[in-house]
Order: C-alpha cells, then structure tokens, then sequence
C-alpha cells in the first residue's frame, strides 16, 4: 500500500483535521470528529445534513458550506457514519425548521440514518439511488447512490438557502434523484487503509465495468476498450434507463475516481457529451472533475440530470464550499 | 422457573462479549467471501462497547428496559455496520418488550428473545430465505416460543432456540442471496455460510449459557 | 497503461475539446488547438499567457479566465508548445497592454518562450524556479519550475485584472516568485500515452525524493516514509532554503500529483502545516488539491509563499477560471 | 569554386530530412539513456517539416536568406522540443550570415555554417565541455573556418567539419554533463553519446554530401 498516512488509526481524523484547518474560513468540527458544519449558520432555514464513510471525499465535508451542505458526518471509511454523529450534528446545526438528511442508498447508512431520524424530532430523508449498473449490490438492496448525490445536494442546498420548507426539500429531493442516472467503471482498484492491499484483483488490460465506489462488482469484468466505446456503453444504459425523459436540457457530470487525472476526465466528458448530444440531450452545465470518489482507484463515472428551469436556476445558485464554489 | 436480574444481564453481555470476540476472525473470513470481511469487527466493537457500557452502569438502581436501551445505545454508536442498526434495534425492541419488569421470569425472557427478532426483521426488513441473520434469529425465536408454549423450562426453550438458530445459519450455506448485499455475488455466495447468521449462533448460545445456569 | 483514451495521437486533442466545451462559458479554443483563451478580454490589460507541456491539467488551461491567466498554450505531454503557439495566442489576447509570459524553467520552455518573446513585440517574461529539490534537472539549467508557478499566475493575474503595467507585473510575477518554494515526492510513475509504459521503476515500498512534474529523477530514491517523516524534510528544505525569509503570513499549497486522493492530500496538509506553523510561519492562506500534476503520478508536492499585504489581497481577489475559482 | 543556389539547399534539406529520418531509432535511444527519449522524433519532424516548405518555394524567386529562414520557422513550430529553437536559431542565424546574395560561394557557405554554430550556442548558452550538440557544432564550425582560411575548398573545409564533429560527439561520451539537462546524472552520464551530438554528426555529414558534389 501506497499513501501518504502516518497509522491506519490516525488517517481519517489527521486528514478531517488538516480539512478543516485549510477551510477554517467556512467551516467547524464537531466533537470527537463526528461531523463537519458550516461556520455560518442560517436561522430559520432547513439544516441539510448527509455523510457517509470515509473515502469519497470531497463528498460529503467538501460539499458543507453556503448554499449546500450544513453538516456532514464522516464514518470510518466505506462504513456508514453512526446515528450519534447525525444526532450531534443535527443539534448543532438544526436551525428551528427541521432537518433534511440526504443518504445514499447502501444498507448500512441507511439503516443508521434511519436510526437518527427516529430519535429525532422533525427529520426527513432523501436516500438516492441513482447508479443503474446494478439492482443490487453487495451493500444495497435495490440501486446504489453514487456520484449523482452531489447533484442532488447541490439542488436541494440552494432551495434551503432560498427558505424553502423541509417537505418541499425532500420532494425536490426526491425529484432530482429521479432525474439523475449514473455509472462508473474502475480500471484500478482502491486500497482500504485499514487492508492495506487492494480491494480486488484487476488485469493490466481489464476494467471492471459498473463497479460502486466502494470498489464493489459491477456488471462485468471485461477487456479494456476505447474511451469511446466506454462512454457508448455507460451513456446507453443511463439513455435507455431514463427512456422518454432523455430528451432537452441536463447537467453533465464526469466524476473522477481519485486516481484518473483531468486530462483522462475531459477525454471522457467529451465522448460522453457527444453521445448525449446525438440522442437529442441537450448539455447545458457541465461538471468535472474528483468529487465523489473512491481512494485512489482509478476510473470515472458518468452522471446525467435531466434539468427543468427550476433546477438549473438552483444548480447556478451561489454556493461556497470547500470542493464547489461559483457566485460568492 | 429462573428469575433474570439486571445482574443477570450485564453477565450476559460480558459473555457474548467474550464469545463474540473469540469469533471475530471466523466471521470477519465468512463476510470476507460474501461482503467486505468487517463483520467480525464490528461484532467484537459492538458487544465490547454494550459490555463497558451496562457494567458501568448501578445494577442495583437500573431495570431490565434501561440496561437493555443502555446496550442498544452503545452497540450503535460502536458500530458504523449494517450489524449496528439491526442489533440497537434488536435490544431496543427487547427493552420495550419487558418494560416495567425489575426481574425477568421464564415468559419475560422468551419475549424478550421474541421481541429482538423481530427487531432485527423490521429494521433490516429481510425475509428468511435471503441468506441473512434473520436466517437465524427468525426460527430461534419460533423455537423458543414453541418450547415455551409446549412447557418446557426457560433451559429448554434456549437450547430449541439454539439449536434453530444453528440448523438456520447451516441453512444459509445452500441460499443464493436474492435480495440485497451478497446478490451480486449469485452463485458465487453458494455453500458459504452468512456470516451475521454464523455470528447469531454465537450470541444466541451465549445468552443460553448465561440465562440457564 | 491503464488510461481512458481511444488512440494517443488524439489524447490531447479530444482532452482539449472537452475541457472547453465543459467551460466554453469563459473559454474559447483557439484554431489549431493552439491556445485556450479567456472569452472576455478586457481593453488595456495587460495580456498574460502562460503554457507548457501538456499532463499538468489544470495548469495552465484551467487557470485561463477572470483574474487570471487570458491564455494557456498546450504543447505535447511533456513538451513545450512552440512559438507559433504563443505567437497566435498573443495575437489574439493583446488588448493594447502587452503581454506577459509566464514560463516554468525548462530549457525547451524558456527557449520556445524566448523566441516567440523575440519575435513579438512588447512582451515580457517571468521564469519560475520554485523547486528547491535539485539546482540541476535532466530538463534545466537552475531550479525548476513546478507548483507555485500557479501561485505567481493568481497573483499577478488578480494585477493585471486590476490594471497594473507589464514592468510592473513582470517585477511582481519575479517577487512572487522569489516567496515561494515548493518540492514533491513521487509514490508511483506516472505514465505518458506515447511512451505506454511508466517513466521510471520504483519498488512497491520506495518513494522518489524530491521528484519533478515530469518524473524526473530528484534528490534520492528513499524508502516510503511515514507523511509526518516526509512533511519534515520537504518542510525542512523549504525552510532552509527560505531562510531568514520564513517567518510570518504565508501561503501553504499542498497541490496532488493526479492519482493521489484528497484525504491523502489533506492528511499531508496537517502534517505540513503543523510544522511550518511550529517554525514561526503563519499559515494565513491555504489550497488543497490537484493543480499540477504530473499525469496519473501519485504523490504531491508543497508549495509555502511568503505573503505580504499586497501579495494576500491579490490572492484573494476575484477568480473564475476552471480550476480556481472565488469571489465570481 | 563551388556555387550553392537556392535549389541546392533545398535538396540539402531534403538530404538532412531523408538522414535524421534514418537515424532516427539510433537517437531516441542515445536520448532515453541520459534525457527523454524524443531527440530522434525531435529531429525527424524538424527536418520533414524543413524539407516540405523550403520545397513548397518557388526557388526561382526565393533567396537562400528567405529559404533559411523559411526552413527555420517551420523547424521551430514542428518541435516542441529543445532542438526546436537550437536548429532555428541556426537556420536564422545562417540565412541573416548570407542576407542580400543569391547564390553562396565557398566562403559564404562557411559563414553560413558558422553562423549556425554560433546561434545555437547563443540560444542554449552552453559552453563546451557540458555535452551538448555544441560539443559536435563548435569544433565542425572552427575546423569548417579554418581548413577555408589555409586554403582548403569547400568540399575540404566540409571534410574537415565532419570531422571535427564526429570527433566532439565522440568525445561526449567522456563528459560528465556538469549542468543543464543530464547533469542529474552525474557519473550515470559517462560512457553515453549526448543524442544532439550524435545528431549533429548526421546533420553536418548530410550538409557536406549536398553540398560538395
Ligand atoms: N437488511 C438486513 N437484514 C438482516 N440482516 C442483515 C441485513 N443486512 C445485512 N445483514 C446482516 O449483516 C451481516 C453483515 O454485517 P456487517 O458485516 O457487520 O455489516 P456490513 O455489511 O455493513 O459490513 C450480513 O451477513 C447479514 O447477516
Ligand atoms: N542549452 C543547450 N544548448 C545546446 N544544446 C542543448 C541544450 N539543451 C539541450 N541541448 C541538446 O539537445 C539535445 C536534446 O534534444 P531533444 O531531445 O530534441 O530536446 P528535449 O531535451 O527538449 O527533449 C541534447 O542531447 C543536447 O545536445
Ligand atoms: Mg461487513
Ligand atoms: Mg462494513
Ligand atoms: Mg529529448
Ligand atoms: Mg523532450
């Protein structure tokens, strides 16, 4: 194993540490390292709270600030944060009008952020579920939430910077996990600190086709191909997965896996992009970049959000984190 | 007719402390085959964190409902796990199951078994058949309420419940996971035991021995 | 090789293509693939054009926009554009000012800079050499130019946002130079298309010491040491290099070499920081993350700036370029 | 007394072109020992690229100073390389050594190679002795000069350049590069033929050959 760490025990609070100490400007750690919150609270505004283990990162802390995030609980990594990590942050950040909890569907957090919601007073939830290689994974019943939760939380900040109620959150929670489809493909494994060896044995010249950002199987193990011919197959199952709704305005979002570089991810985006644009998607925003990875594997994914005028108005809405920052 | 006391318990957590983390490396290599080789782990943090936390607690001024939710409590926040959850929520149930009791008769403890079965079966919301510890838990708590039902002792009632939670996890060795984590895996998962299943049996023969002697 | 790419002769190409449609809000491409530019120039600035081989995504393209670079010329991976590269580019960005070029020291860099220097009128250079790791390398004369040219581009692409004169610029551009050292550690080769297998071996437990953006060689080939021990000695010889000068505010980069992850990344911040900080430096400005890199290379480098009032006020003054972006 | 026309250099570049094309294998690896492994693709685009416009002119109205410096341009925007601005700077200096005739006698063709010598090592600022192309240019300049000054024709002064060169690359192979590119090194260096010297030697033979018959 390759990193840079000094014990496998330490990794994930010395890295929360230096986070926070390089974004002091926007943002707290909570007690014992159990959330990352905004400096600035908001009163009266809906406090948005997500997590998830460790290892994703800039997701979730990254996406704490203005206009995103409130809190976001770390859990050690690929493991489900624990319910008092949601309660402490729900309590530091909750701002009279409830709170919004935006899960990713993997059994683990779900069952945890069910936990705290229970405990809680006035919480709703928003689990996505937006990857479409597979039904069911090893750590899901039912479609995995991966890179797409960005999306959703980038939405859904900017309607609770805006005021809007929690009800309406989680529905347009909910409505913009529905409009989101995405699907990734490792060419490397990622190495758990803790194992330290890598999660699964790949070929030089294979790729695990729709693995989960924990490193999880896909569909298939198969042959390296073409830039191309990748982005044909990803864009075709998110295409035929959003049937009739694959058609005008969307977001396009090429997320890095931690070990691909920019010039790898806008080769894609530009495979990619063409793909949607020949099916009658129209791109009309545009991310890319390492946002919601896994370690350092090395792979991408490749996320589309069908936009109506409200959620692109929301999508260019300010926000000020440490990993997403326009307009402020 | 046995009579269960907060003392009683807080012993029964140490003892599926002790056997549970006897048992981590087996169950950390089955979850290793089928998921991603932690369970021991967090079975062993768990159970630890629900030990230190009931003895640290007045036996004498604590019910059953308090040291059970104490338990749940702590088992939670141990455990970043799947297991968390479904465990917190097994005790929790349990703690309601046998709330206003200061000690636990016979009928109380086999509701309380029931009652953390069911739990685990409403969180988790997995049916028998799906290669998970509900393999286990589901036909230990019927063993237990049958033998019960048909006279037997509390001994009794543990030992059908032990020995159903056996034959259950054994059972998981010829179940494809249909529904949830190991599906993926299809074929692959066949002839390989579920490791929260095999860990079931371990806490399940450790209350027996600590409620029947 | 493991990289998404349909063939090596378009790499870059296609790279280009959807790095500017992905920010074709600020960015235009110019003919040939010769240049990235800014969309909006501005009359009477001062025109900064940076460039250099390509494989560092996303310097220089990602910092062409607002407040900083107006363009960035891409040669091939690891190679110098050529003249004609800077010559259209200057061509197209002078607005009525002059312009500036910004050259990291490498010999085919500063002779390709210094003939199109020649060749145009009115233009100035400024040749970074932040690298303290070798006074030599197998591509300079001197030290090299690496992580902190970005530092020296923000600054003096925020004056020259604010109209300062190219003499001006220049002699800013050479005081943020001389303010900051940088030096990096690589854990694994990077990998250049053409070439299809890694630049250089290293065993599965060395770290190379001082290593170049391009995988040259630098002060040693160690064993992997643990990121506090590797904090100290790149912070020890920043120090030491730095002198007298190493005290007060100051900015610290902890820029990632293209397959090392945030946490990692972040972990070395603290590490870093912790040690500059206990040394009489104030870590007043910070940034995190894959600026320049080398390919998929993991590692990273750190960069400290000395800062003074004028130089922190730059800093912070508004940017919206791909990879940087505050304040717009 | 040799009379070298525009239509000659361009079958000059055509001969370097068809050369450094050959040599091109032998090169990329003298340049993967001590520096990037590219000199030899370096030099082969450099001089098709040279070869292809000064052919595309219409000699008839074509001066050598323009052809040189047609030649240069188009050298310097094919090569991202360090060779890219040396060989231009050489074809520029050479053709603004020649400005104003039409045709080259012997002592012209001499300054133009000197000329050539003298812009590389402006442009790079290497000295002798740190094992550069230099190290082949500067002795083939000053041998080229004065076989013409005790006499020699340019076929001879030509001979005598080639010689030179074949003998300074030769000797590189016994520096230390004490600065700039290779220095890194060290010792590792020893042994190796700089690549832009080896280069030079194929060059410098191509100009004789095209030049002298
Ligand atoms: N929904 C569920 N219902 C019941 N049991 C479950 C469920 N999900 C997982 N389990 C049990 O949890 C075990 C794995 O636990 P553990 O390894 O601790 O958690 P994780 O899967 O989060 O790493 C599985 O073997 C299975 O028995
Ligand atoms: N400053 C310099 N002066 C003279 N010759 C140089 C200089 N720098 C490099 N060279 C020559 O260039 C050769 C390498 O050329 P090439 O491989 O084409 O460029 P690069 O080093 O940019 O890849 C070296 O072998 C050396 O002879
Ligand atoms: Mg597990
Ligand atoms: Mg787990
Ligand atoms: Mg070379
Ligand atoms: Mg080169």
């Amino acid at each position: 194993m390759k990193k840079f760490l000094n014990s496998v025990d330490t990794v994930l609070t010395e890295s929360l540490d230096g986070f926070v100490a390089a974004h002091s400007d926007i943002l707290v750690l909570g007690d014992e390292h159990k959330f990352v919150r905004r400096r600035e609270l908001k009163l009266g505004k809906v406090a948005l709270i997500s997590g998830g283990g460790s290892g994703h990162e800039p997701l979730h802390g990254g996406l704490v600030g203005h206009g995103m995030l409130d809190a976001a609980c770390p859990g050690q990594v690929f493991t489900s944060p624990t319910p008092d990590q949601m309660l402490a942050a729900a309590q530091s950040v909750d701002a009279g009008a409830g709170c919004l909890f935006i899960v990713k569907n993997y059994e683990g957090d779900v069952m945890n952020f069910d936990m705290a919601a229970e405990m809680s007073e006035g919480v709703l939830q928003v689990v996505t579920n937006d990857d479409v290689a597979v039904e069911n994974s090893s750590y899901t019943t039912g479609r995995r939430g991966v890179a797409g939760t960005l999306v959703v939380e980038k939405i859904v900040g900017a309607a609770a910077e805006q005021g809007l109620a929690l009800p309406d959150l989680k529905a347009l929670g909910d409505r913009v996990n529905g409009a989101t489809r995405s699907m990734g493909v490792a060419l490397t494994s990622c190495t758990v600190p803790a194992a330290g060896r890598p999660t699964f044995e790949i070929g030089d010249s294979e790729m695990e086709f729709g693995v989960g950002i924990h490193g999880e199987p896909g569909r298939r193990r198969d042959a390296l191909k073409s830039a191309d011919a990748i982005a044909e197959e990803i864009c075709t199952a998110i295409l035929g997965d959003l049937g009739e709704r694959a058609k005008g305005p969307a977001l396009l979002f090429v997320n890095g896996f931690g070990g691909t570089p920019s010039m790898e991810l806008y080769l894609m985006y530009n495979s990619a992009r063409k793909i949607f644009e020949r099916s009658g998607v129209e791109v009309i925003r545009s991310l890319v970049g390492s946002y919601v990875t896994s370690l350092d594997m090395a792979g991408c994914s490749i996320t589309l959000t069908m936009l109506d005028d409200e959620m692109t108005a929301l999508w260019d809405a300010p926000v000020h984190t440490a990993a997403l920052r326009w307009g402020m | 007719m046995t009579t269960i006391d907060t003392a009683r318990l807080v012993a029964m957590f140490a003892t599926i402390a002790t056997a549970t983390s006897a048992d981590r490396d087996r169950l950390c290599a089955l979850d290793g085959v089928i998921g991603d080789a932690d369970h021991g782990i967090a079975m062993e943090l768990g159970f630890s964190a629900a030990r230190d936390a009931v003895a640290a607690l007045d036996t004498g001024a604590t019910d059953p409902t308090t040291l059970l939710n104490t338990a749940a409590k702590s088992f939670l926040n141990a455990v970043g796990a799947s297991s968390g959850p479904l465990y917190a929520t097994a005790f929790m149930r349990g703690a309601a199951a046998v709330k206003g009791k200061t000690t636990l008769d016979d009928a109380d403890v086999v509701a309380l078994f029931q009652a953390m079965a069911k739990g685990i079966q409403d969180r988790g919301k997995a049916e028998p058949g799906e290669k998970t510890m509900i393999d286990a838990w589901a036909p230990a708590a019927q063993a237990a309420g049958e033998a019960l039902a048909s006279g037997k002792s509390l001994a009794g009632s543990l030992e059908a419940a032990a020995q159903a939670a056996k034959a259950g996890a054994e059972a998981t060795k010829a179940m494809v996971a249909t529904k949830g984590r190991a599906s993926r895996l299809g074929e692959r998962s066949l002839g390989h035991m579920d490791p929260g299943a095999a860990s079931a049996v371990t806490v399940i023969e450790a209350i027996r021995v600590t409620l029947t002697d």
